[in-house]
């Protein structure tokens, strides 16, 4: 039985097609990287499994059920969670609301889940009164981590979450990111930093022209001449 | 390109032969026509190309209109003569009010517009002694036979159209066409290019001012009866969006075709259901909104597919 | 020959001292690498230079001339020339429209299309954006927009070039291109100044490093000396990047 | 078949919509009487009687369009006027220019006639004449009012009633103590009332439109303005009026071009009286001055038609029109040399007990004028 | 003294407009979406009290509910059905849309219940407060009353119930709303839906102090669209202040300048707000931003 898996998977934007023929899965309690160049397809198969863009054809399951071209809300509520690119976080708002709203498919526990959080990401709890949108980088970038948290998901896409960050926050993050894989939560992981997503994860695909062209243990593909010369500029 | 070129020159060509055709009514059906394509038109500059959404650009026919009546009728001039006075008029007043306006953005802007077109409305109404106030302003009417002075307002108006048209076109194909659109698009990045944003802003507002005055300087003499309340008319604002948005506002001939299709589209409904027609009006604008919200040139450039309003619908749809 | 320099600038955003005294000298030809921590205030020294947000405090000086009460189109047509962290490309145009606004209306000033679309070709050849140049901005990925900033601010003729983070989401393989246009761009006498994260891109091509931190310069000089700089490494760095080395 | 066909261009929608179907009633009721009779006697034959209605939305220049349409593409020469004095404006100017001819029975204001026109008839008495038999009728109660308020809304008719109310007040003695326009459409008038109310004037009169005397009454009852008159252009003679204001309607006076008890004889109904039963027949209600002054100014068009002897030679009809001197529903119809009726004079209604009753002039009243008007509970 | 009266007449009818611009705003700050409908929406409201009050002499007070909650599912079937179809679409078609909608609802309403001005008048319209010189209308005070009170209760609701905290965060960024399980098809939809029942109270409310057509849709909407502005878009306390504001604008500009100059005033003191403060005076950081 598989946890999760994207079988054959197909879509795009309006006539255009991006991604053709994927297939993936996650075993529980990995971390996965998935590797690109940019504009290979990356955020948008991210996009597609949250069911923020309609499949044409393909399937998605998880825990055996299947989600292909369910509404996001349903499947935030069956426990995918997406740190999208970008942060996006509610500006507007205090990191504290951010992290209730969070909760929103999720709200019995909630106290507690925030306390966890907390203990995760100290940062914010130092700054939960400040709003979003005042917040440095580095600190909207862990609001966002810690919000998708309070969902309790049992999968975490995480797009692209170094970016433009100072290497300090990025060391910080990557600490972050193995914490909450420890606790119990599945990752895919997408980043543009080859070197380290490999170094944190179990296991890599490649994804070239909206296809999956390698895959395999991620120590290995550290050392696969391939992905030195095109990704990691050796 | 090449190919609308062409059929725009035919099209033209028609409308020049037409009132040889075509009874009174008709006339006065197209006439009003031209009169809505050179304001969408000529409001296109501000809206579609420079992406302010100036939502009470009547203001600048009402302005218009009363600058024709009050200079034919207190000052006894000769309405050709009015026509410039009332494009200077449209251009100062734009200009004046772009400074403070122009600072603000969409929505915001497109409301303090509307404000500011009441309120030139209610000065209108109170300046009694000149303008007549709320008892309005009778205007001269043309001297000769009306079969001669229906045309004489079709030809007039029509130039009207066609000088909106190529001073839009002219704008659009030059180094200026692509300040505006890059300035519509980002206006910091506009500005980092060199680009000197507020005064190429208030350019284009002018010019679309003084180009929809020019409109209304014509539609004054020609009605010969104006009263604030029909010459800055909020419906008539409506109506001016929607062709533009119906046309495609990021074209030249966009508001054209809207003002086109709008006009003679409500002429059959308003003809056929006496009743109902308001009703029918607003469903009107509620499907073209849900299936071609990019305005019909934009949509159909390629040539006309229920794919493309299909694509569209599941672009919009939340 | 200094290019730019700007004396006890200050950036207030509200209560908030964004920027605190910066005295930062920019030389002719040279490429400036710009680091900091997140929220140091890079950008909005930038945003200041191109008179994009208003001074709270101190001068900007560019070429010998005082460009405090200068406005953004003006500090371009003398010759400063940037891109954004956040890109903004102008949807709706093509690439090459893109670029020849720029072309248009930067130093260079083209005064017709024929013109505009001579230069803005050159730009995107110099970027390798040539096969996308009629295409739309909005559907290529974020390299290719980042090199579409780069191109559009080429086709102005900068004397100054100013780059907010364009590589930001390359992967090592396009670091290592993009490094090599950006050092071409040197060697034709454009002076750099260069924002990034990605350490190694700075290491590799800036000929002097300053490290803004809080607001305020803490430390510049050759890079491998402002890597070694502890307080660099205690704000910025990190321990463990210190450990590792310098790629 | 033998048909002369009329056009008229109304307000069946927009803002006019209300008054615009009160005409067109009137032309219909018209049109089926006449056609029930065998049709409009031209000679020896009968013609009947066909109307070719638009709906110019409220909007004066939809309407000018309209007639133009009604003249040029279905070759309709004989205009029945549209509602609203905006609309008859622009239209007349269209008949003028293309030689047809209007009478119309839906507009008052004077500025109408000031064009030289010559093909334009109106059988409204005009609006500076509106306020004036009201005026006249208070001057002698007892106790004596001698201090006149009068609000109007800034549209060319009101304008003009109020001018010629005031005109009137100082012709009658009286004192103007207010006198100040507010904008068309207003909603909420209460600070014009509380600064009325300050003046403590003996006649209130408001020149404006339906809604705005609805909301005078409301609010000066709300603010407890009490003067000893209330008076109306326009408003009270609508059946609305009471449905609207309920028990607060009481004891207002209104101007009507008509009313029902009026005792004409009539060419065509027979008799005022007649044309009211008719009307309650087709339509279910009583008729008020805006549809009568539609009936009225079909059967005037008519008769003129009948004495000219043709339909089709519009300088007869025109010099029938200008000669004409006849009774109908709507009183002695004369017309002077600009085409406005002359000394057809203006009843004055109060609402009593929820009804309308003509208290003026003497020879129609159905009751005495109740004065002073009782405080607001 | 008169001045006194002026203002308290001001701050009274500020109730009502608080109540016809709170919900435009609402909409406006969360969806986007100007809604030219919000006036015509209204009168349905008042219609519904007049028939209420006509046929079965229901108090116009106790109507309320019977306007609010038809008028909440109407909004919610408009906005989950229609505008839900085309809310990415350029700002400016949903301009036109919902014009589209009012010229449909205004005539439909000419259609079914005439053009003729309407007037709810119960038996104890006209009664007053009189302190010394000053009157005060208790139906006015009442409807102040009435406004203050559901603004306050709507303001409750969005600050402390998940949904009103989804409706906060939807406003913000729908896509990250999305992120975190919140359905903004069927936030838009509840926060259309609110706007229009509370525009039913308003219109409601409005049939017992004036009389009303459906002609008068457009300038309800243009008060509720004053109102928006001056006070911030989507916020309620905003809306609360915008309305008091506008009535006391419009009264005293009529006491101290003419009646006929009033509307130029209001507006130009709209105007005024923006070039100032384009987020209105209670707007919020990062709310309501001008979003393209
Ligand atoms: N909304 C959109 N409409 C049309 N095309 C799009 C859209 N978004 C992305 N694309 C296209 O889809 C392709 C894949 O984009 P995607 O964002 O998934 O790439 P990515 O692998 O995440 O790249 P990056 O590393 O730059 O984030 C690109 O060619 C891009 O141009
Ligand atoms: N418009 C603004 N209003 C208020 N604060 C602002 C504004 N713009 C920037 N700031 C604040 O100024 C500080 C500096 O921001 P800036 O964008 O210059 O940082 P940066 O060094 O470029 O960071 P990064 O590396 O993340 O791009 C931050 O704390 C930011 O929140
Ligand atoms: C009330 C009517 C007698 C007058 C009409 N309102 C007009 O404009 O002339
Ligand atoms: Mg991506
Ligand atoms: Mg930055």
């Amino acid at each position: 039985m598989k946890f999760f898996e994207v079988r054959n998977l197909n879509t795009g934007y309006g006539d255009l097609q991006i991604l053709r023929n994927v297939s993936l899965e996650i075993n529980k309690g990995e971390i996965v990287a998935l590797l690109g160049s940019n504009g290979a397809g990356k955020s948008t198969l991210m996009r597609a499994i949250v069911g923020r863009l309609r499949i044409w054809s393909g399937e998605i399951i998880f825990n055996e059920q299947n989600i292909t071209n369910l509404s996001p809300d349903k499947i935030v509520k069956l426990g995918i969670s997406l740190c999208p690119e970008r942060r996006r976080i509610f500006s507007g708002m205090t990191v504290k609301e951010n992290l209730e709203i969070g909760a929103y498919q999720r709200r019995n526990g909630l106290k507690e889940r925030m306390e966890k959080v907390f203990s995760i990401l100290p940062r914010l709890y130092e700054r939960k009164n400040h709003l979003g949108g005042d917040l440095s980088g580095g600190e909207q970038q862990m609001l966002a981590i810690g919000r998708a948290l309070m969902n309790e998901p049992e999968l975490l896409l995480i797009d692209e979450f170094t970016l433009g960050l100072a290497p300090t926050i990025v060391e910080i993050l990557v600490d972050v990111v193995k914490k909450i894989n420890e606790s119990g939560v599945s990752i895919l992981l997408v980043e543009q930093d080859v070197h380290m997503a490999l170094e944190i994860s179990n296991r890599a695909y490649v994804m070239e022209v909206g296809e999956i062209t390698i895959s395999g243990n991620s120590k290995e593909l550290l050392e696969n001449p391939q992905i030195k010369e095109s990704y990691l500029g050796m | 390109m090449k190919k609308s070129v062409i059929l725009f020159f035919i099209f033209i060509a028609i409308l020049v032969i037409l009132p040889f055709l075509v009874s009174g009514y008709w006339l006065r059906v197209l006439t009003q026509t031209f009169m809505f394509a050179a304001i969408a038109t000529g409001s296109n500059i501000i809206i579609g190309f420079t992406g302010y959404p100036a939502f009470g650009n009547i203001a600048f026919f009402g302005i218009g209109a009363y600058v024709t009546g009050v200079l034919m009728t207190k000052y006894n001039f000769s309405f050709l003569l009015t026509l410039p006075l009332c494009a200077l008029s449209g251009f100062l007043i734009a200009t004046l009010l772009g400074l403070p306006l122009l600072r603000l953005k969409g929505h915001y802007f497109a409301i303090a517009t509307i404000g500011v077109m009441e309120a030139i409305k209610e000065i209108v109404d109170n300046m009694t002694e000149i303008t007549g106030g709320g008892m309005g302003l009778t205007l001269p009417i043309m001297e000769g036979e009306p079969a001669y002075i229906y045309k004489f307002f079709y030809y007039a108006i029509l130039l009207i159209m066609l000088l909106t048209i190529a001073v839009a076109f002219l704008i659009f194909r030059s180094k200026f066409g692509y300040a505006l659109r890059a300035i519509r698009i980002d206006e910091d990045a506009a500005s980092v290019m060199g680009i000197n944003t507020s005064l190429f802003k208030t350019i284009s507002w002018a010019i679309s001012g003084a180009l929809v005055g020019i409109a209304g300087g014509a539609y004054a003499y020609w009605l010969t009866y104006i009263d604030p309340s029909t010459v800055f008319e909020t419906s008539y604002s409506v109506k001016m969006f929607a062709m533009i948005l119906l046309g495609g506002g990021t074209t030249v001939l966009g508001p054209m075709i809207g003002a086109f299709i709008l006009e003679l589209v409500s002429e059959f409904v308003w003809s056929k259901f006496i009743e109902i027609h308001g009703m029918i009006l607003g469903m009107l604008i509620i499907l073209i909104v849900i299936f071609i919200p990019k305005g019909l040139f934009e949509t159909f450039k390629g040539g006309f597919s229920f794919r493309k309003i299909i694509i569209n619908l599941r672009e919009n749809k939340l | 020959m200094i290019m730019l320099e700007t004396k006890n600038l200050a950036k207030k955003y509200g209560g908030l001292e964004v920027l605190n005294n910066v005295n930062l000298k920019v030389y002719k030809g040279e490429i400036l690498g710009l680091i900091g921590p997140n929220g140091a205030g890079k950008t909005t020294l930038m945003n200041l230079i191109c008179r994009l947000t208003d001074i709270t405090r101190g001068e900007i000086y560019y070429k010998g001339e005082l460009i405090n009460n200068k406005k953004p189109y003006e500090i371009s047509k003398m010759g400063i020339a940037r891109t954004f962290q956040v890109v903004k490309p102008f949807k709706g145009l093509t690439v090459l429209e893109n670029v020849m606004v720029g072309a248009f209306y930067g130093r260079k000033n083209a005064k017709n299309r024929a013109e505009a679309k001579d230069i803005a070709m050159d730009a995107l050849k110099i970027v390798g954006l040539l096969n996308e140049k009629d295409r739309e901005p909005s559907i290529l990925p974020i390299a290719q927009r980042k090199k579409l900033e780069l191109a559009r601010a080429l086709a102005m003729d900068p004397e100054l070039l100013i780059l907010d983070e364009v590589m930001a989401g390359l992967n090592p393989k396009e670091l290592d291109d993009i490094m090599k246009e950006i050092l071409l761009l040197k060697e034709r006498g454009i002076t750099i100044i260069a924002i990034e994260h990605v350490m190694k891109v700075i290491m590799g091509i800036s000929d002097r490093v300053v490290v803004l931190h809080l607001g305020e310069l803490i430390c510049e000089g050759k890079p491998h000396e402002v890597c070694n700089h502890p307080q660099v490494i205690e704000a910025y760095l990190g321990s463990k990047f210190a450990q590792r080395g310098v790629a | 078949a033998d048909v002369i066909k009329f056009g008229a261009a109304i307000s069946l929608t927009g803002k006019l919509a209300k008054e615009g179907n009160l005409v067109k009633n009137g032309y219909e009721l018209w049109k089926e009487t006449v056609n029930k009779k065998g049709g409009i006697k031209i000679g020896n034959r009968y013609y009947k009687v066909e109307i070719k209605y638009y709906d110019d939305e409220s909007d004066p220049n939809r309407a000018a369009k309209l007639v133009e349409k009604l003249i040029t593409e279905d070759g309709i020469k004989l205009i029945l006027g549209p509602y609203g004095s905006e609309s008859v404006f622009s239209t007349s100017a269209i008949t003028e220019k293309y030689g047809a001819l209007m009478v119309q029975g839906g507009a008052g204001a004077d500025k109408l006639y000031t064009r030289g026109f010559k093909n334009l008839f109106g059988i409204y008495t005009v609006a500076t004449e509106y306020m004036d038999d009201t005026l006249k009728m208070l001057r002698n109660k007892t106790p004596k009012p001698n201090t006149v308020a009068i609000v109007y809304s800034n549209d060319l008719f009101s304008t003009q009633v109020a001018q010629g109310a005031r005109a009137s007040a100082q012709k009658y003695g009286y004192k103007v103590v207010y006198y100040k326009d507010y904008p068309k459409g207003t909603q909420d008038l209460s600070t014009v009332i509380v600064e009325i109310k300050a003046k403590n004037p003996d006649i209130l009169i408001g020149c404006g439109h339906f809604q705005d005397t609805v909301v005078i009454v409301k609010q000066s009852k709300d603010y407890k303005l009490n003067p000893k008159a209330i008076a109306f252009s326009v408003g009270p003679t609508l059946p609305d009026f009471v449905t609207a204001l309920k028990g607060d309607a009481e004891y207002i006076f209104g101007s009507a071009q008509w009313t029902p008890t009026l005792k004409y004889k009539d060419p065509v109904f027979g008799s005022n009286e007649n044309f009211v039963k008719a009307f309650k027949a087709k339509f279910g209600v009583e008729p008020n001055y805006h549809a009568a002054g539609g009936a009225a100014a079909a059967v005037i068009f008519q008769r003129a038609i009948e004495k000219a002897g043709t339909f089709t030679d519009i300088n007869k009809i025109r010099q029938a029109l200008a000669s004409f001197n006849e009774e109908t529903l709507f009183g002695k119809i004369r017309f002077d040399a600009t085409g406005k009726v002359v000394d057809k004079g203006m009843p004055v209604i109060q609402i009593q007990r929820g009804q309308q009753k003509t208290v003026y002039p003497e020879n129609a009243a159905e009751a005495k004028p109740v004065y002073p008007k009782p405080a607001w509970r | 003294m008169i001045i006194l009266q002026v203002l308290l007449n001001g701050i009274l009818l500020g109730g009502f407009y608080a109540l016809i611009g709170v919900g435009f705003s609402l909409v406006w700050g969360v969806t986007n979406i100007i809604n030219l409908a919000h006036g015509a929406i209204a009168l349905l409201g008042a219609y519904i009290t007049l028939f209420l009050f006509q046929y079965y002499g229901v108090d116009p007070f106790l109507s309320l509910p019977f306007s609010f909650i038809p008028l909440f599912i109407f909004g919610y079937i408009l906005q989950r059905y229609l505008l839900n179809l085309v809310v990415k679409a350029q700002i400016f078609m949903l301009l036109i849309l919902t014009f589209g909608i009012e010229i449909f609802l205004v005539n439909f309403m000419t259609t079914f219940f005439s053009a003729d001005f309407r007037s709810v008048t119960p038996d104890y319209a006209g009664e007053s407060l009189i302190i010394g010189d000053i009157v005060i209308p208790y139906i006015r005070l009442a409807v102040f009353a009435i406004c203050i009170l559901i603004t306050l209760l709507l303001s409750l609701f969005l600050n402390k119930t998940w949904t009103g905290k989804a409706i906060k965060a939807t406003s913000l960024d729908i896509d990250a709303a999305m992120m975190v399980g919140i359905n903004p098809a069927k936030i838009f939809a509840i926060t259309f839906a609110i706007a229009s029942g509370l525009a039913g109270v308003a219109g409601s409310l409005f049939s017992l102090t004036q009389a009303f057509s459906p002609s008068m849709a457009g300038s309800l909407t243009l008060r509720a669209f004053i109102v928006s502005i001056l006070g911030g878009l989507g916020r309620v306390e905003g809306a609360l202040l915008g309305g008091i504001i506008l009535g006391i604008v419009e009264t005293l500009s009529s006491y101290i300048i003419g009646e006929s100059y009033k509307n130029a005033i209001t507006l130009a003191i709209m105007v005024l707000v923006l070039v100032i403060k384009p987020t209105g005076i209670l707007g919020k950081k990062y709310f309501a931003e001008v979003k393209h």
